[in-house]
């Protein structure tokens, strides 16, 4: 047998160390950040009025992202699937409470069984039905989904069920956009409540159609509130359910260990569905209140907002809950941002370049788990 | 018969793991499955909690054929496993982990007095009690382990490499506890790499190769069966 | 496995055949495709299209069809996306053996199609494609076979322009566009330069995408800049987004939009006090008109079951339709190119005007301005060419 | 209008000889012989193209078919470099679709300028693309020499190379492009260089180079952004895609080429890419994929999906064959984009939108990830069912059964993913793809002389 | 940019002499706030056969981790031939000539036995990219002499019936001799083998004993091994080194070892006392 033995080993002492250079990488990142910073302080300082504006638009636009933004990181949590469906059972929910309030007037049922309620009443138990009724029913059609397109999946090749969440999504686009189901019309969005909008300028203010603000006031409305209100509610509600909550506690062992969690006797299968039920009830509110504040929906709907908040996920750190709302309020705010300093179409460009820097600068996101490397 | 393994053959894919492994479990005993890395020892404990699915062979469990249930119903039954590794929640706090054994059980008053049983027995855990399961070290880890398996009150733990990664110490320390146990009422399966010190606790063994059972008996008679001498304890 | 893969091929097509065979007589003579972007971005534009072509089909069929052939329609999908519009094409073209096209709606779609059809000397009638590229090719030479039954966008962003400054004495202006697309673009052009031409300021102008919802931050600008119009020439469901957002911001000047404003779905609250340039009013009281409107309602419900009103997309395939019906029945034959002569000396009273082609077949007529009022839609004045 | 089971039949029939023919051409080219191999594919060609020039006046493959073998070819071009990159080297990306994008903007742009009297399209992107190429690989031969290089200063060094060679290559190429203006002739007195053999040379470099500069696009990327792990990777080419997408829709604005003309599309691209082309192309990047992993690189590529570490231990610089797989990759995606570019004329970004970016990744996992005769079967498929098939029928359905199309698409797609989570053809490959078998050797010891087992104790 | 060139650079030293083959120094490794290895020091001349013994944790793989490159250490030296390898890339200590097999086998499943062995000649294989895409005389005698030799490692195990085979087919005391045999194939002078006799039965054992002695004299290689089999270590190894709790606690020849009472407290236990 011929030996290779003789040939002398490759020796890299000539090679010098290249860690002295990380200065270079670490100087381009900053020369980036320092231009973005010195074009955000000078916008500021040309327009604070414009500046605050814009941010309170990426913020409302944020607290949207962070709803759906928590259901994708818990299913990708919990079974490792980026479910692109997520942002059609988003849709689903704008629909389902479109249905519910032009054709059932499901939001003024107090007023027609309790006919002395005082209209405010009426108001708000009227649209927390409508929003039950859509967080319902996208649970359900999440547990469906799980269970016809995922389940039969869970021990294949994780691609498997990634192509089939992309042909759920697709099938709910296109089913839903049939003229007997939703129609493929853009629909003007008929709300359980109306929009109140607020001026601040010496006080607040507020703002009656046909008059005009004054020049500098900074504008609000009762929507952003109620979206930032809620959206921090159900963040916290999920936090308290996933520490303290006993399935919230076997969701995170499932989430860990599968087998293991097999062995403490938990249902695998069942906690799956909660998760999927859970997040989808989640995009579901997100839906309602996304179509209240932009008010035309069609089923096509969820593909953007779906991608934006899966985005906010990842930068978050996917898997992590605050992640995904820290995630979610940065991608707000750089969309805002970008629309209002650089140029509205770049906008996708602009959010996705953060992500991809981000992710350089730390691989599994803000909030993320180093990945192991078991040797 | 507490415990009846029947015949049983697994498969991953094309290999044959376990080839017609038959053994049985008298209550209140403490067998020992012992055999080298791949002789298919783990198969067989992960076999009768149900995380695999045999091909063919019977797993009675006090009278009832367990083949077909699925694992988290086992726990139910009363068979818990403290699974290789350890598998401790990482994330999740020591109590949280405890609580995670008695995931079965509803009644928190007793939950609660397991859980003290458990922290009689481990008094480390409770001194760690809100630390997280994956800062803990290896002894720690598996005690907790063990604790956790036992908050589910089994009738039969089944008990993977127990020492693995312990100082001798600790190794002592952790089977001096699988004998209390024991004598507490519980039925004890273990898979042990270190042949010596499962065949001092346990009262039966039994010795695995390429997925069938070769040799069994008594723990003295096993321990000076020269051929497993040589094989397995090494130093003869 | 195989004979289950193959099953399943067969019960798809079972599928497809119960959920989606409608009765009809096959053996016309005439066969008409109808290429409309039913999936995609845009899918309500096809359906309105299509509706629109059927009712005008269904209506020749009805008098017995032209010259005693009936005409078949064949519907295909473009998804208002070149590669499976030029798929159809080729399919209708090759394939089925058609010689005319109602279609295609999105003018990026449009223009391959068109260099398409017109080397296969296909008569191809687009109902709304409003680029200059559907019917010229870039070096300027007309398509011979490419004709739409649509006015172009500089005629209607000079009626835009001209009636801004005269009639709503709006001397400053602020333009929103969606860049990408075509339509848009050409209007705010066209716009932007009579505009200014006339002696009105434009005092900012912002593009955005026609994925956004989120128009806060433009609208923020606008608030900022104080326009005495903001002229927004896109699709009703961006105008229903952004009107509705601005009365929320308290903006209090008028939008002014085009033809795309045109839909039933229009919320003519949010829009209240907006203007647009169309191609005709549902409310217009011209016999054609009432006709169409009532039997298109007739032949269409909506999803709570009462007639529809047809949009100008409905309109324009319907007068395309019949624009290409009349040219082959004044052509006496179904000869493109015999067709296509009669159609550049067509005179036609359609539902969206009096058509004539100009020399480079872009039809001359006039345009209608509506103003959105009291949660209906008026109609305001006719501009003629 | 109902479904005419003729021609339910005439089209499975079609997609079951355009499988066989696939298969054949398959065959033919893993035939021992050198002539059977070129006078095989040679025949086979030569069947469709007389089936297309058929001298009837309904040729038995008309324009429509010609069409679909056509995109058959370029989706599988792309989708062949993404089963390079994910089947392959277990990389996850999304990215295909934008270096797609990237191959036929800057192939169209090429061509596009040289029919109007530009050769400054041609010098400089030539130029740009040897340039950029030299500068690459010099660098990487002077930081080989620094050992754990920072891979972000890595980059940024690669950056500023890049940045410098594209300024060099724009200043030369729009100096030189002048000269070559009096050998176009005007619009009206065409000279030599706008004649047809002249646009047919231009066009074939335009795609190569559209190759090449995806591929130098790619490197760029991928080098940092290929130390992420798995989804994260994933997450990050998507939005390359995505980035790339919103610089089509501001051609106009953002980057100066106003003849792409934005969102609204670039017309007046030359359109002389026929199928032949398309098949040409298609099978150079076959043989070239084929040839690199039944070799000892493309075993070191396979070795990286299978276990990093252990590759690693093996000798193998994984980054470097990471990097290697993602550029061929992009490479042949890139060729793919300008093959498509001079199809219909016009390009617009709609073409280039992230989720149809999910077909070629359909394409690869349904025919199998790690196999290349999967990739050529499912992209052959997809578009004869999905293009083909689903659009004749329904359309025969009457005028509401198209908006089916895209209904039973993804059901089509789950039950196969259902039934065969695998694919299509796991990793099995066909004649000319399936490697050579290597000869076993036979020796006369006892069989598994280590194996020979006897029990401890019976 | 394929791959780094193995650019062979001559040395003054000549492997036999008293020159150690490795000496590693003062070798450190935290994980987070965890000192997995502490002050690991050990010399290995070259030609010696040597084993690395401790319970499991003590931190004997995490030591061939970093020897391998496969782990930077903390801190410390591990000089290679009087090279400092600490810290490069493992597919450069690879080339350097250590080679070595993992605790729970690391084969590539999906390939065939054979492809497993001819990856690991990957760096010597003596053609690039191009040749293989133009398919020219350079690649077809590469390639061939590349399969001949991985051949020749398949016949030493005994493995030449199942080339074809997957790896994951295979029954686990095959995959543990893919493993060596592949480990061999990448050229080393230096060979780790982390358990190589786990899962083998007392006749397999035996064998593996020979074939390891076999392949030593054959290729001239100096062997580095963690095993827990007392019998293969005792058998085999002419020094023994034991780790616990990160340290070294002891060094010697086989017997020295076996009397060793602190090896026998640390590791074998007191079972093993009073049972042996």
């Amino acid at each position: 047998m011929q030996k290779a033995n003789s040939s002398q080993p490759f020796m890299p002492a000539t090679r010098k160390s290249g860690a002295r250079l990380a200065w270079i990488g670490r100087g381009f990142l900053l020369a980036l950040a320092l231009l973005v910073l010195i074009v955000l302080i000078r916008s500021f300082f040309d327009n604070p009025q414009l500046f605050a504006q814009i941010a309170i638009s990426g913020l409302q636009l944020g607290f949207v992202y962070a709803l759906i933004a928590l259901g994708y990181t818990m299913v990708y949590g919990i079974v490792k699937l980026i479910n692109f469906a997520h942002g059609d059972v988003f849709m689903a929910g704008a629909f389902v409470s479109f249905f519910a309030v032009s054709h059932f007037q499901l939001h003024r049922w107090p007023a027609a069984v309790f006919p002395g309620l005082p209209p405010i009443l009426v108001t708000i138990i009227g649209s927390l039905t409508v929003i039950l009724l859509s967080m319902v029913v996208c649970a359900l059609m999440a547990v469906t989904i799980e269970r016809v397109a995922y389940k039969p999946l869970r021990n294949a090749p994780r691609i498997a069920a990634l192509i089939t969440a992309i042909g759920v999504s697709f099938f709910l686009e296109y089913f839903g956009a049939l003229n007997f189901v939703f129609s493929p019309r853009f629909i003007p969005y008929q709300r359980p409540f109306g929009v109140v909008t607020w001026y601040i300028y010496d006080g607040i203010h507020l703002v009656t159609e046909g008059h005009a603000p004054p020049q500098g006031a900074i504008t609000f409305s009762n929507i952003a509130i109620i979206i930032m209100v809620v959206s921090i509610l159900m963040q916290l509600s999920l936090q308290f359910l996933v520490r303290r909550t006993r399935i919230g506690k076997a969701m995170r062992a499932t989430a860990f260990d599968k087998q293991a969690a097999q062995l403490m006797g938990i249902n695998v299968d069942r906690i799956i569905s909660v998760t999927f039920a859970i997040g989808a009830a989640f995009a579901g509110l997100g839906g309602v209140l996304y179509a209240i504040a932009y008010p035309s929906i069609n089923t096509l709907l969820g593909v953007l907002p779906g991608l934006k908040a899966f985005v906010a996920a990842v930068l978050g750190g996917i898997g992590s809950i605050p992640g995904a709302f820290i995630g979610a309020l940065i991608m707000g705010q750089a969309e805002s941002l970008t629309a209002g300093y650089i140029s509205t179409p770049m906008r996708d460009a602009i959010a996705f370049t953060i992500l991809i820097i981000v992710l350089l600068v730390r691989p599994t996101g803000i909030f993320g788990e180093p990945e192991k490397e078991k040797v | 018969m507490l415990l009846e393994v029947n015949d049983l053959n697994v498969f991953y894919g094309a290999i044959h793991a376990l080839q017609g492994v038959s053994f049985s479990l008298e209550e209140g005993e403490i067998v020992t499955l012992i055999g080298a890395n791949g002789a298919g020892k783990s198969t067989t404990l992960r076999t009768i909690s149900g995380l695999l699915r045999s091909r063919s062979g019977h797993i009675r469990f006090r009278g009832q054929d367990i083949s077909t249930v699925a694992a988290e119903q086992i726990v139910r039954l009363g068979i818990s496993q403290v699974p290789e590794g350890r598998k401790i929640f990482a994330p999740l706090t020591v109590q949280e982990n405890l609580e995670m054994g008695a995931y079965t059980r509803r009644n928190p008053a007793e939950i609660q007095a397991s859980m003290q049983r458990v922290f009689a027995s481990f008094p480390r855990l409770k001194e760690r009690i809100n630390q997280l399961g994956g800062t803990l070290s290896g002894g720690e880890q598996q005690m907790l382990a063990m604790g956790r398996a036992l908050m589910s009150r089994p009738k039969l733990l089944l008990l993977d490499e127990p020492s693995m990664g312990l100082s001798p110490i600790l190794t002592e320390e952790i089977f001096r506890i699988i004998k209390e146990i024991n004598s507490q009422g519980t039925t004890i399966l273990l898979v042990e790499q270190n042949a010596l010190m499962a065949l001092s606790v346990a009262q039966r063994a039994y010795v695995l190769e390429t997925g069938s059972v070769v040799l069994q008996g008594s723990a003295a008679e096993v321990r000076d069966n020269p051929q497993v001498r040589n094989a397995y304890l090494g130093v003869g | 496995m195989r004979a289950f893969k193959i099953t399943s091929l067969f019960a798809l097509a079972a599928i497809a055949v119960s959920a989606c065979a409608s009765a009809g007589g096959t053996g016309g003579d005439i066969k008409v495709a109808i290429l409309a972007p039913l999936s995609g971005p845009v899918p309500t534009f096809g359906v309105s299209t299509r509706d629109g072509a059927l009712q005008a089909i269904d209506e020749w069929n009805a008098k017995g069809g032209i010259n005693g052939q009936k005409i078949v329609p064949i519907v295909e999908d473009s998804q208002c996306t070149p590669d499976p519009a030029v798929n159809a094409a080729h399919k209708v073209i090759d394939q089925d053996k058609v010689s005319f096209i109602i279609g295609e709606v999105c003018s990026k779609a449009s223009i391959p199609v068109a260099d398409y059809a017109n080397s296969k000397k296909v008569i191809m009638m687009s109902p709304t494609s409003t680029a200059t590229g559907v019917t010229v090719d870039q070096n300027g030479k007309v398509k011979d076979y490419i004709f739409r039954a649509c006015f172009i966008d500089p005629f209607q962003g000079k009626v835009a322009a001209k009636f801004a400054l005269d009639t709503l004495k709006a001397k400053t202006a602020f333009i929103m566009l969606d860049q990408s697309n075509d339509y848009v673009k050409g209007l705010a052009e066209a716009f932007e330069a009579a505009y200014t031409a006339a002696g009105g300021k434009i005092v900012g102008k912002e593009n955005y995408t026609g994925k956004d919802t989120d128009f806060s931050t433009i609208l923020a600008k606008v608030a900022d800049a104080k326009p005495a119009l903001v002229y927004l020439p896109d699709y009703y469901n961006v105008v229903n987004l952004v009107t509705k957002q601005a009365k929320e911001k308290g903006i209090t000047a008028p939008f002014m939009g085009g033809d795309g404003w045109d839909s039933p779905d229009l919320d003519t609250k949010a829009a209240d006090g907006g203007y647009y340039t169309n191609h005709y009013s549902p409310d217009d009281t011209s016999p054609t008109v009432v006709n169409f409107v009532k039997a298109y309602g007739a032949k269409y419900k909506d999803d709570k079951g009462q007639p529809k009103t047809p949009d100008a997309l409905a309109a324009l395939a319907y007068d395309a339709g019949n624009l290409l019906f009349t040219a082959i029945k004044n052509a006496g034959s179904t000869d493109t190119t015999k067709v296509k002569d009669a159609l550049t000396k067509i005179n036609y009273a359609g539902v969206s005007g009096k058509i004539t082609y100009d020399a480079n077949h872009n039809p001359v007529k006039s345009a209608v301005i509506l103003h959105v009022t009291g949660g209906k839609v008026v109609f305001d004045s006719v501009v003629a060419p | 209008m109902e479904l005419d089971p003729f021609s339910l039949l005439i089209s499975i029939v079609k997609i079951a000889v355009v499988m066989a023919w696939v298969y054949g051409l398959l065959r033919v080219m893993g035939h021992a012989s050198k002539w059977v191999k070129i006078g095989g594919v040679i025949a086979l060609f030569a069947v469709v193209q007389i089936a297309i020039l058929f001298p009837l006046n309904s040729p038995i493959l008309n324009n429509f078919d010609t069409g679909l073998l056509f995109q058959a070819c370029t989706i599988t071009m792309v989708s062949l470099g993404l089963n390079l990159i994910y089947g392959f080297n277990g990389q996850f990306s999304l990215g295909q679709w934008g270096f797609y994008g990237i191959g036929a903007y800057t192939a169209a742009d090429i061509t596009y300028r040289w029919t109007n009297g530009d050769a400054g399209g041609l010098l400089v992107a030539g130029i740009g693309v040897v340039l950029i190429g030299l500068v690459i690989l010099g660098l990487n031969r002077v930081l080989s020499r620094f050992r754990g290089l920072p891979v972000l200063s890595a980059f940024t060094l690669y950056l500023i190379g890049v940045a410098i060679a594209g300024a060099v290559a724009f200043f030369v190429g729009a100096s030189l492009s002048p000269l070559l203006a009096s050998l176009f002739g005007t619009s009206d007195v065409p000279g030599i260089l706008r004649g047809d053999l002249a646009v047919q040379v231009v066009f074939v470099l335009s795609v190569l180079i559209a190759g090449a500069f995806a591929a130098e696009v790619a490197f760029l990327f991928g080098l940092p952004v290929l130390t992420l792990g798995s989804d994260y990777f994933g997450i990050a080419t998507l939005g390359f895609t995505i980035v790339v997408n919103t610089l089509m829709v501001n051609s106009d604005t953002i980057l100066p080429f106003p003849e792409m003309k934005g969102g609204r599309g670039m017309v007046g691209i030359p359109q002389v890419t026929t199928w032949f082309y398309a098949f040409v192309f298609l099978l150079g990047v076959v043989v070239v994929m084929r040839n690199v992993m039944h070799s000892s690189t493309g075993r070191a590529i396979l070795s990286v999906r299978e276990d990093e570490t252990a590759s690693k231990a093996m000798g193998i610089n994984i980054a470097n064959y990471k990097l290697l797989a993602f550029v061929t990759g992009s490479l042949f995606a890139g060729i793919g984009g300008g093959v498509y570019a001079h199809y219909i004329g016009f390009l617009s970004p709609g073409t280039f939108d992230f989720i149809l970016g999910f077909n070629p990744l359909i394409i690869v996992v349904f025919g199998g990830l790690g196999s290349m005769t999967g990739t050529i079967v499912a992209g052959f498929f997809w578009m004869f069912f999905l293009e083909g098939m689903l659009r004749v029928l329904l359309g025969q359905l009457g005028t509401e059964a198209p908006t089916w199309r895209y209904v039973l698409y993804p059901i089509t797609l789950l039950l196969m993913m259902l039934v065969r989570p695998k694919g299509l053809l796991g990793s099995v490959e066909w004649g000319f793809l399936k490697p050579r078998a290597v000869p076993r050797r036979e020796t006369n010891q006892a069989a598994n002389g280590l194996a020979g087992i006897a029990p401890v104790v019976k | 940019m394929t791959q780094t060139t193995a650019n062979p650079v001559t040395t003054s030293q000549t492997p036999g002499a008293a020159q150690p083959l490795l000496n590693v120094r003062k070798l450190n490794k935290m994980f987070g706030g965890l000192r997995a290895v502490n002050d690991f020091d050990m010399t290995i001349y070259p030609g010696e056969l040597v084993g690395l013994i401790g319970p499991n944790g003590a931190g004997k793989t995490t030591c061939f981790n970093m020897i391998s490159g496969l782990y930077t250490p903390t801190s410390g030296e591990i000089m290679l031939y009087g090279q400092n390898i600490a810290g490069l890339d493992p597919y450069e200590v690879t080339q350097m000539g250590v080679g070595r097999t993992f605790q729970n086998i690391r084969l590539f499943p999906n390939l065939s036995v054979l492809d497993n062995v001819r990856i690991a000649y990957h760096p010597h294989a003596g053609y690039s990219m191009i040749d293989a895409i133009l398919r020219n005389k350079r690649y077809a005698a590469m390639e061939r002499e590349l399969t001949e030799k991985a051949q020749d490692f398949l016949a030493i195990f005994k493995l030449e019936r199942i080339q074809d085979e997957l790896a994951m087919n295979l029954p686990y005391g095959e995959q543990r001799r893919v493993e060596i045999a592949r480990a061999l194939a990448s050229n080393p002078r230096l060979l780790l083998l982390d358990e190589p006799a786990a899962g083998m039965n007392p006749a397999e054992i035996v064998t593996l004993m020979e074939l390891i002695h076999f392949v030593r004299d054959r290729f001239n290689l100096t062997i580095l091994l963690i095993e827990h089999q007392m019998r293969f270590v005792m058998g085999i190894c002419e020094r023994i080194t034991v780790m616990d709790f990160g340290e070294v606690i002891a060094r010697g020849t086989p017997k020295e070892i076996q009397a060793n009472p602190r090896v026998v407290e640390a590791y074998l236990g007191k079972g093993a006392t009073h049972a042996a």
